[in-house]
């Protein structure tokens, strides 16, 4: 086993793998931009050094500098997390070449599923079923004549793609035009590659992901399927685990699926496939994330089994020790991601102090957060502040922890998306479990905090301000003496003055 | 003290009026209904409000020069608390913007001070009388630089809400 | 279902409650002293109400005023937690007569396991194995008649008696007399009854307990044991489930002996039986505790069944809805109990402000805890913080979890146990599961931290001592202007003054 | 800046070289090994210490006027630390407790300035030279009221540790 291990990532991940290596009694190295120098991944490290200035181009995406330090500090391996540098065949190459394990697959897997097309063509290959399409690179005429062939409405995408970038959904046939084109400048824009190809789109889709595990001796299972069909701008924000109305029966057909998938590259380590799922019950891959997610834990909170430290061990050159039926689905788990975005306002990111932070605990609730009180949240990286899962004997029981632990869940200084999230847990086609990806844009006005309206916490605030208001202006008298001046704007400054009578101000 | 709460949002306006009843709690009259609150100190942590037995963890932040964002159960409101006698005398304040600057007492009280005697110099800022309203002494200054032109009341003199305290006349007008 | 519960108590047994009632959509009230108005469990109560001054005895143990409260508010029933009222079966008669659900056995089930005696021939009389020795009230001459008879060691025990007082181990023949006279007035002194008991004194006892739970309809199932062999002065600090070594076979044994007790006193709600387990595998019948206790949480951790709702909806008149055969046991958990103690000073309790909480996260811990950063531990109640439960899928894991969680924990400004649990999850005959309930006397030295010995910590500990102090002087410099005073202690006041030369003082 | 690090426990005591290197950044040297350490700013949190890239965690409590109770990793020290030139100070404050007082240097450094002449009257506390070392400027004052009786040092001149600085002669002495 790795005596040492650095971990090339920020935030709750870095914590989240530094907390499996002391499990493991592996000493874990961190990495800090300068800003990061007093985050929390630091604090939980054995060792940490710098890596560049804040952008993460300059730092966290530096692969010569990372793997000279990995090396320096004598870490024989490297946990990417996700993000940054963990889907980089080029990172684990370098590591290879440098004699540092990579702990997750190698560079031409990562390479293979990272393209869709070639992704697409392994998978039909291995019998995975596929949404209806192309896996060739199209010139327009092509990519016409198999829109004709596959039917309205088809999504045109691109090849090198990634995160709804270069994503068109084509309806009417007036539109194939316009969005071959679109398609192909986004394409271009975003990857320098203006490669297409062209899916069915599937209507009210489900998005289900199986998660696998696979180590280097052949040996591959899966841990079951998680629910994430719960997204904005296709963005996830709350999973579950496991699916709503998955039978035993899609489901083993399902894992199947996904373990061919895996096999079908010598996948090694965690990986996720992610499948789109109709309302028939008909399955297609997607893609593969050849990585931990940031949803690993509610399949933890089901299964019992760490993903992260079975990656270390596979890695490590270990079999997994786990087989397929060693497994089964305890209970429910659901993630609520918590973001420094103000739900109010577009969601748009709410960088900051966190002047208090106060996470919920108790029964069946985690909580994986890379912040603290007094921690601050710069607008560099990712605004995911902390990940709450609640597991519960029932989904109902996971449902109403999940409700209780938002309520209990304090983070002042900045917003976080904790009121938006309540206000999922509470919609009907929630509760009821029979929702798609278009929950958000249908149920929720595309993700808009509703106005809180009138009802007892009204009655509360109203009087709340006028108590704080009061509290303030009290306070101010007595940091300036005994005598109460107006602020700025109040005309007491201009032409009035008061003191009050008493005690309370001398 | 009187505090006039609007909510940014719905432009909604409320008077509440509050009185301290003793270390953190608080006597609170809102659209006729009388509660007392009992307001855990915070400091920087978050506020404990028990109204009539009923718990509520508020987070309060504040927002610009009057206004406080209050997060109570996952319900986020939007309101600006200003004291009504700031309101009353901003107000004031406009209506007497030229000309001869007539000061009107904005609440009922008790004169407890007179500074000057009419035809006295002043200047803008300067203290005229002192008017003593819900437990504070008001010191009410001429708004303008002038000469004083009027003066309405005496020390120990009660007045009404609008009642003319005294009348500032600019120079202009005082040569003239 | 109830609608509104009153929790008679404070601390993190009253946040407990809370949660269970909050996921269940029940209103909770909460009680609290005068040094409690603001304390975590009414932050989290949707009503809560004062009860009194400080002392427990003018507030949380006040019965008439409680139930007052309780019928006021509208509340249906009360959880009386742990400790205060939870075991005083007069309490449970009140609230039957008033109207209101006792969230517990009924009062007069209480009694008779309260007292020791009538408790020792119940359980005879049920089956139920009992340490050899006698049941009766016994003057001086029959002790010595059944002393002679069971052999010694023998424990002299009080009838009445509880936590350790009025009890007397006698070893040799020489120190019979002065035992029983001890124990006597130890007895009298204690609880106003001097009846005695003699019990054989167990040899390298274990403290094996059954959870049970049961309702009113004669369901009554088993959650499997706890071990709670780490005691210190006969209170627990460490607890851990399943027990160690325990067979399959032994487990059943123990569990058909703990629902046979709770059915013989047609026992309802949650309630626990202890057992003295010695070297050869003999169990004996010691106590049943009729009330939820501080460890449940490892019963929960490993059945995932929520014990808090269980008793919630047995008294609410609801059937268990789980049958002995619907529960197993899933991994292994262990608790720690962070007390506001100071393990470098005979663990005197250590109360104060809580000035930096950071409660530790991530897969398999469970915090449930009283207090928040800025909260106040006062010296009138039980001096427990938190708990700290960890699960693993083996014990190992769970134990390498644990050392990790109270590596995490920090609080600070007052002194806690954690650093003694850290020891005791480090020792050799812990890892090995081997001990019984003289460990810490005979390991631990009976709870003296050691103390740290060089290293890189006492290195570091140096160096940062002196940068402590450097920055402290240069605060206080800034503080005072640009000038340098001495402290009063300082020759420099005196004669000296000094002022630092460049930009870090201006 | 020396610092004298004792174990209140042990009784042992320790050495401690500090430059600051930059913000938050110290060069410390114990017992013969210098190291570079990054201190966190932890206002009311917790210390982070990067020392060589090695991370702990500590948490600082302070104890009296000059002990820190320090747990970092589960170990908890009981340390006393003092800055060494106070320590110098109070021994030669003892050492000259009585009769003529001679004021020596502690520590080299350079004279920067010297008030007074020899024959001047002064009160105790009052500046007669301030030497420069260590970055600081170190006003010495008389120990004792009386007279100069011998000034050893010049501005600008170059003292060593335990140069004699000047002497201090009470007024008895002064008058018999």
């Amino acid at each position: 086993m790795f005596k040492k291990i650095l971990i090339a990532n920020r935030g709750e991940i870095a914590v989240r793998v530094i907390r499996a290596c002391h499990e493991m009694g592996i000493e874990a190295v961190a990495i800090y931009s300068d800003v990061d120098r007093d985050a929390l991944h630091v604090r939980y490290a054995d060792e940490a050094y710098p890596c560049g200035p804040p952008p993460a181009a300059e730092s966290y995406l530096r692969m010569e500098r990372i793997v000279e330090i990995a090396k320096r500090a004598g870490a024989e391996a490297i946990h990417p997390g996700y993000g940054f540098l963990a889907e980089n065949g080029d990172f684990a190459d370098l590591c290879e070449r440098e004699g540092v394990v990579f702990i997750g697959p190698a560079g031409d897997v990562m390479r293979k599923m990272g393209d869709k097309v070639t992704a697409r063509q392994t998978m039909e290959a291995a019998g995975v079923p596929i949404v209806p399409g192309t896996t060739e690179r199209l010139s327009d005429a092509e990519a016409r004549a198999w829109i004709e062939k596959i039917g309205l409405p088809v999504m045109i995408k691109a090849s090198a793609g990634g995160g709804g970038k270069g994503m068109r959904l084509v309806r009417r046939p007036e539109e194939i035009e316009q969005g071959l084109k679109r398609a192909r400048s986004e394409a271009k824009a975003s990857f320098g590659d203006d490669s297409l190809y062209i899916e069915k789109f599937v209507e009210q889709p489900r998005h289900i992901e199986i998660q696998v595990l696979a180590d280097g001796f052949g040996n591959c299972i899966h841990l079951f399927e998680r629910e994430c069909s719960i997204q904005r701008r296709h963005q996830k924000v709350i999973e579950e685990a496991p699916g709503n109305g998955i039978t035993p029966e899609l489901r083993a057909e399902m894992g199947r699926a996904a373990v061919a998938a895996a096999k079908a590259v010598h996948y090694r380590g965690a990986g996720t496939c992610e499948f789109l799922l109709d309302a028939e019950g008909n399955f297609y891959f997607l893609e593969m994330n050849t990585r931990v997610q940031v949803e690993h834990a509610i399949t933890e909170a089901i299964t019992g089994v760490d993903i992260v430290k079975a990656m270390i061990r596979v890695a490590a050159g270990e079999e997994l020790g786990i087989d397929q039926e060693d497994v089964s689905i305890s209970g429910h788990a659901i993630e609520a991601r918590i973001y420094a975005e103000d739900p109010e306002n577009k969601f748009l990111p709410s960088p900051g102090e966190i002047v208090v932070y106060r996470p919920p605990g108790g029964i069946g609730v985690r909580v994986d957060s890379g912040v603290y009180q007094g921690a601050r949240v710069t607008p560099h990286y990712d605004p995911m502040v902390a990940k709450l899962i609640t597991w519960g004997r029932t989904r109902s029981e996971s449902v109403e922890r999940m409700r209780r632990a938002l309520r209990e869940f304090v983070v002042k200084g900045i917003k976080t998306s904790i009121p938006f999230h309540e206000q999922v847990l509470h919609h009907p086609i929630f509760l009821e479990g029979r929702y798609d990806t278009g929950f958000i844009d249908e149920h929720m006005g595309g993700g808009v905090l509703r106005t809180a309206d009138g009802g007892q916490e009204h009655r509360v605030a109203l009087m709340l301000a006028a108590v704080a208001a009061w509290r303030r202006d009290k306070e101010r008298a007595r940091r300036a003496g005994s005598v109460v001046h107006g602020s700025g704007q109040s005309p007491w400054r201009a032409f009035g003055l008061r003191r009050q009578l008493g005690g309370g101000l001398r | 003290m009187i505090y006039q709460v609007s909510d940014r949002k719905t432009k909604e306006t409320h008077r509440v009026e509050l009185q301290e009843v003793s270390e953190g709690v608080y006597r609170l009259t809102l659209e006729g209904r009388t509660v007392e609150m009992n307001v855990a100190k915070s400091g920087r942590t978050i506020y404990s409000v028990i109204e009539e037995g009923r718990q509520f963890e508020a987070v309060v932040d504040e927002q610009g020069a009057h206004g406080f964002d209050i997060l109570i159960r996952g319900r986020l409101f939007h309101l600006e608390a200003v004291d009504e006698r700031s309101l009353l005398l901003t107000q004031q304040a406009k209506a007497t913007a030229s000309g001869p600057q007539a000061v009107e007492a904005e609440m009922p009280g008790k004169v407890v001070k007179v500074h000057c005697s009419v035809g006295d110099e002043v200047e803008e800022g300067q203290g005229v009388v002192v008017l003593e309203a819900m437990k504070m002494e008001n010191e009410i200054f001429a708004p303008i630089s002038g000469r004083i032109a009027e003066l309405s009341v005496r020390e120990g003199e009660t007045v009404e809400t609008g009642a003319l305290l005294f009348v500032v006349a600019p120079p202009e007008e005082g040569s003239s």
